[in-house]
């Protein structure tokens, strides 16, 4: 087994793998920005490197520091994480240069599956169904159209190089067609500097269903089971949720063994994710595989009992599979909700700040995988996200009722956060019966009901309540009763740092 | 103290003043039914209260010195709050302009509670500080220190010794520096 | 179902309860008492009544008042939690009068089990091992002596009313009978008001295994496994586990079925425990039942995934039992260590005081009951526990090393806690070996040992980088590069708090 | 500066300045070993480091204004700490009774880095105060502002404009009122 990896990483994700580090007795380096000095994951990890700056370029992706560090360290292997250079098939090289173990699958692999077309040709040749489509790229719209009489409406372009819902446009008659063509290429070429585009059926109302596989280097490969992410605002994921409501005990043997049978067509190894569509009538279609850990890999560990980052680790370490087919029970029910920090009254622009009030939810069955605290500042370079809200019962019903429980109890003060919207989707019905699918948010929520969930709204009886509040704060800070200050605020949240230029040799307030 | 208290348009008619008899209590309507209300703890822009034996949390967010938001069950409020008994003259400012509502309401000194003034420790011109004691109200046969709500100078004091004060009355009125 | 209960309990476990009830849409009722103003558990419940003082006898265990609070708010039942009125008969036998369900069982049972003698004689009637000794109370020392003659030494001399390792004493000889005798009759009568005491065998280096039971009011009774509970320091459990390392299937079996025909003849009801005292030869011996939900109750809802609370509401509320014997299965290990605020350093008084840091540890496998939180004063009118950390994983090893990685995450400054205590145990051969009993503590611990984790001594490593740390702030404070200002500390914890007296009528920080 | 800083009974020689070159570093050596030593956070009364690419926390607590605690790694560390350069005064007090030690220790500005005076903002008999300005120092080809680490009357003046001061000289003497 290893004896020291670097976590190429941030935030809780850094903090998850730390944590496995430590519970097998492996050492670990972390990175850190500049933005980041105040994380949890630099104190958790053995070691913990700077990486100056503050722009993604500048320190998590950039590559040539981050394998000098490695080499610094006598590091064995690397986690990427998610995100970032996860599925960075270049950075995968370079750590194999440098004898450094990239834990994930080969470069190979992740170039091949980056690549939506040559994704789509090998789930082909496993057998694996596919949304009907053009095979190869197309540079002219006549292709588009040729395909389109031949398939009828609705279609999809795609980017070949895309990923998390950019790069695609729904079209709906031939008409549109030529124009979304050209702004589809536009944004193919600006975004991932590729203007391979194809085009294929577009499936309405289906809901995301993905199985996570872990295959070793010896060419086992097993599936743990099916994660529904259908729950999603602008492809963004909120909700996951393992097992999928949808799914019986054939369907889920069915598509795990399609999932497995593409994995080994790939020549993959280490823990991956194939996505599917699942339609209205429960047909699927391969959609993508995910080269790396996904941000909702708890729900399938809760229900498995299965440490995915363990597997990663023994799986890269060159160990066979610890586990068989025949060990994978789903144990029970887990929700992830993902709590970011956004402001929905400014079109949910992310609202950065410092969390004045922190009371994380805990007890039985509650996994949350944060690296907020009381006094933390979240830093405005990177994603919104405060934590993943994990819940787990023994029924779907069990784990709902524990999962409003934990986002009742869950207290944040200083930043706007999602956690509103999701108590309302906890408890609505198109969500609780389980018949939903990926337009769940546009279909129940405009943006609008959104704010209003924020906002309070509607709620009469904690108005009543809100209202004497204030009045009470209002009486009291006009009578002689308390003697407010603005500062002394600001002095109760006192951080003291380092100034930078040492022209003034003190610290001073900021 | 009458108080209309607006949340998210939805308006209270609140009636305020502490309750002599219980420590940390207040005597309280709202439309005029009766509630309990009990202070639990209060810190700097923030209380934990008791309302009808619900105690919960309760952060205040403010512009331009007013309260307009409540930060409560991980939403935020918006609210507006008026002084209905004895701020004719600031809501006629607050008509006016909502820039001056702000300078206004932080310049005069308030009874909080109905009372005797038993001495008084400024004059007109002194300068005041936030949290000075300014004078001495006898109520709910106690002696009661009066401290500044405000910082600046005084430019008018409405009572003097031997006074009777009502809840809300305003005491002295200062102006900023 | 109820629709209201009351908590009749402070802390954590009344968070534990209200968790519960929320998961199960019943409206929960909490008490505090003016120390504990800044609980959680009173945001947590839907209504909180204060109980005015401070002592346990002016609140948590004034009868009169609670009984009074539960018809103020027209409670269905009341869940007393563990400790304070949780096994006191008369506060049962008024809450039955005043038509409020009391969760547990009845009046009798708890009067019969409070009684050792009279539990013994229920537990010989059922056919369980008991430890041999007089089977009635001894009134003169001679009937001591004629025991101890036939069966000879040691012996143990016990309050029959005694609990939680008071009124108990060890006799070697014959010689220091008389002696023992009287001090333990005296020490029965004061702290117990009865000087009912008995004589039996001690059993030497014995293992604490107990079981839990379930019992609903029709009949049915379960056991849900044991917990190993032999790491105590003065009769105080400090680790727990389940299962036990020294049991096999078939011991536990046997020892599983006579708890519960224990539980049967004595009548019993909710849920409940069966203390055995397991010899070296693997021989069991009934010791006590507690009628109650004990501290350490989460080990076994983490190996059994039965949710206590759950089953102890549904009994109460005349539900047969949920879940059949053949239902239960042992999942996995859990560990509990119980973190308490002790100064090892002044004879490990509880070190009361203000968390000024409080970094609690998360993720998979890690469940933490604590009211704990950053710039909470623990009040030092009640036990000194600042949380209990629950482990769990597929094997023993597992848990052990999530543990330590646990305890190594936990942050906590302001108070010294016994978190450097339990990183010991957790690495010491002798404990995860398994090999341990209730010896475990003297034999390895001397307090001076104790205090030496505490400080961190022998820790060649880490004493080198806290001498450079403070070096470095001593040069800071003695140079111009930071001004230090005792005041800024205080203004950083400015907490507020309405004074009391109306004479000053500002808020001032205390 | 040259410390012996003591943790539990074990002894450890220290030297320590500022790096020059690199942000929040320190240049330090241990028993003759250099350590890499960078400040990551700073808050009253504690310091996140890293030491050797090591990130923790330490929290430091005082007895009559002697650093006698650290907090780490939820252990409390025993610490006494001596300045073996310059503070041969205070060695001498210390061993007369700890007593006086606390008062002895906290009524000079000492030079954080070695460089040039290039002005003197108080005189003797000034009352100064924490974190006043009280000289600037040429240092790394910067001007830097010194502010007094203590609050008291400056009893006495060792240094002048353009002298040069080595790293840890006492520059201003005080007492305290």
């Amino acid at each position: 087994m290893f004896k020291r990896i670097l976590v190429a990483n941030r935030g809780e994700i850094a903090m998850r793998i730390i944590r496995t580090c430590r519970e097998l007795g492996i050492e670990s380096v972390a990175l850190f920005s500049d933005a980041d000095a105040n994380a949890v994951h630099i104190v958790m990890a053995d070691f913990a490197e700077n990486l100056p700056g503050n722009s993604p370029a500048e320190t998590y992706l950039n590559i040539d520091l981050i394998i000098d560090i490695c080499k610094k360290y006598k590091v064995d292997a690397l986690h990427p994480g998610y995100g970032f250079l996860a599925e960075n098939a270049d950075f995968a090289q370079a750590c194999a240069d440098n004898g450094i173990v990239f834990i994930g699958p080969s470069p190979q692999a992740i170039r091949d599956l980056g690549n939506k077309l040559k994704a789509k040709e090998i789930a082909r040749a496993a057998g694996t169904p596919t949304v009907p489509g053009t095979e190869s790229a197309l540079t002219d719209v006549k292709d588009a159209e040729a395909f389109a009489k031949e398939a009828g409406f609705p279609l999809m372009l795609k980017a070949a190089a895309g990923g998390g819902g950019r790069g695609m446009r729904i079209v709906r008659n031939l008409e549109e067609l030529p124009k979304l063509f050209t702004s589809c290429q536009n944004e193919a070429r600006g975004a991932f500097g590729s203007d391979e585009i194809f085009i294929e059926r577009y499936i309405e109302k289906p809901k995301h269903i993905e199985f996570q596989i872990l295959a070793d280097e010896h060419g086992n490969c097993i599936h743990l089971g099916e994660r529904d992410c259908s729950i999603q605002r602008r492809h963004q994921k909120l909700i996951e949720e393992a097992p999928s409501p949808a799914l019986t005990p054939e369907l889920r043997e069915e598509m795990g063994a399609t999932a497995v049978a593409l994995a080994k067509a790939a020549g993959y190894s280490n823990a991956g994710t194939v996505e599917f569509l699942l339609d209205q009538e429960n047909r699927y279609y391969f959609m993508e595989m995910n080269t790396r850990l996904q941000v909702e890999h708890p729900v399938t560990e809760m229900v498995t009992f299965v440490d995915l980052v363990q597997a990663q680790l023994l799986i890269a370490a060159g160990n066979p599979l610890h586990i068989k087919q025949e060990d994978v029970q789903i144990r029970g029910w887990a929700f992830e909700a993902r709590i970011n920090a956004e402001d929905p009254l400014r079109g949910f622009v992310p609202d950065m700040g410092t969390l004045k009030r922190y009371l994380p939810p805990a007890g039985g069955g509650i996994r949350l995988d944060s690296g907020a605290y009381e006094g933390y500042t979240i830093p405005s370079h990177y994603d919104s996200m405060v934590g993943k809200l994990i819940a787990f019962a023994r029924t779907r019903e069990k784990a709902m009722a524990k999962m409003l429980r934990a986002l009742d109890e869950y207290v944040i003060t200083g930043v706007r956060t999602t956690i509103p919207f999701h108590s309302y989707v906890f408890k609505h019905p198109a969500f609780t019966s389980g018949n939903f699918h990926t337009g769940f948010i546009e279909e129940h929520f405009s943006d609008e009901k959104i704010s209003e969930l924020m906002s309070g709204s509607g709620e009469g009886e904690s108005n009543e309540h809100i209202g004497l509040a204030a009045a009470l704060q209002y009486y009291m800070e006009r009578t002689a009763l308390i003697t407010t200050n603005e500062q002394q605020d600001e002095e109760a949240s006192l951080r003291w740092k380092l100034i930078h230029r040492l022209g003034s040799t003190s610290y001073l307030p900021r | 103290m009458n108080i209309l208290s607006q949340v998210n348009e939805e308006n209270f008619d609140i009636e305020i003043a502490i309750d002599p008899n219980r420590e940390n209590c207040f005597c309280a309507t709202i439309d005029g039914r009766e509630v309990e209300l009990k202070i639990i703890e209060a810190k700097p822009s923030s209380l934990t209260l008791s309302i009808d034996g619900c105690v919960r949390f309760y952060e205040f967010y403010k512009e331009k010195g007013r309260i307009n938001t409540v930060a409560h069950d991980n939403r935020f409020f918006k609210v507006r709050l008026r002084n209905r008994q004895q701020d004719q003259l600031e809501q006629l400012l607050e008509e006016f302009g909502a820039g001056m509502g702000g300078t206004a309401t932080d310049t005069r000194i308030m009874a909080p509670m109905p009372g005797k003034i038993l001495g008084l420790n400024v004059k007109a011109g002194d300068k005041v500080q936030l949290g000075q004691v300014v004078l001495v109200l006898e109520a709910m046969k106690m002696e009661n220190e009066i401290s500044s709500t405000v910082e600046g100078k005084v430019t008018k004091i409405n009572v003097k010794v031997g006074d009777i004060v009502n809840n809300g009355d305003i005491m002295i009125e200062t102006e900023q520096l």
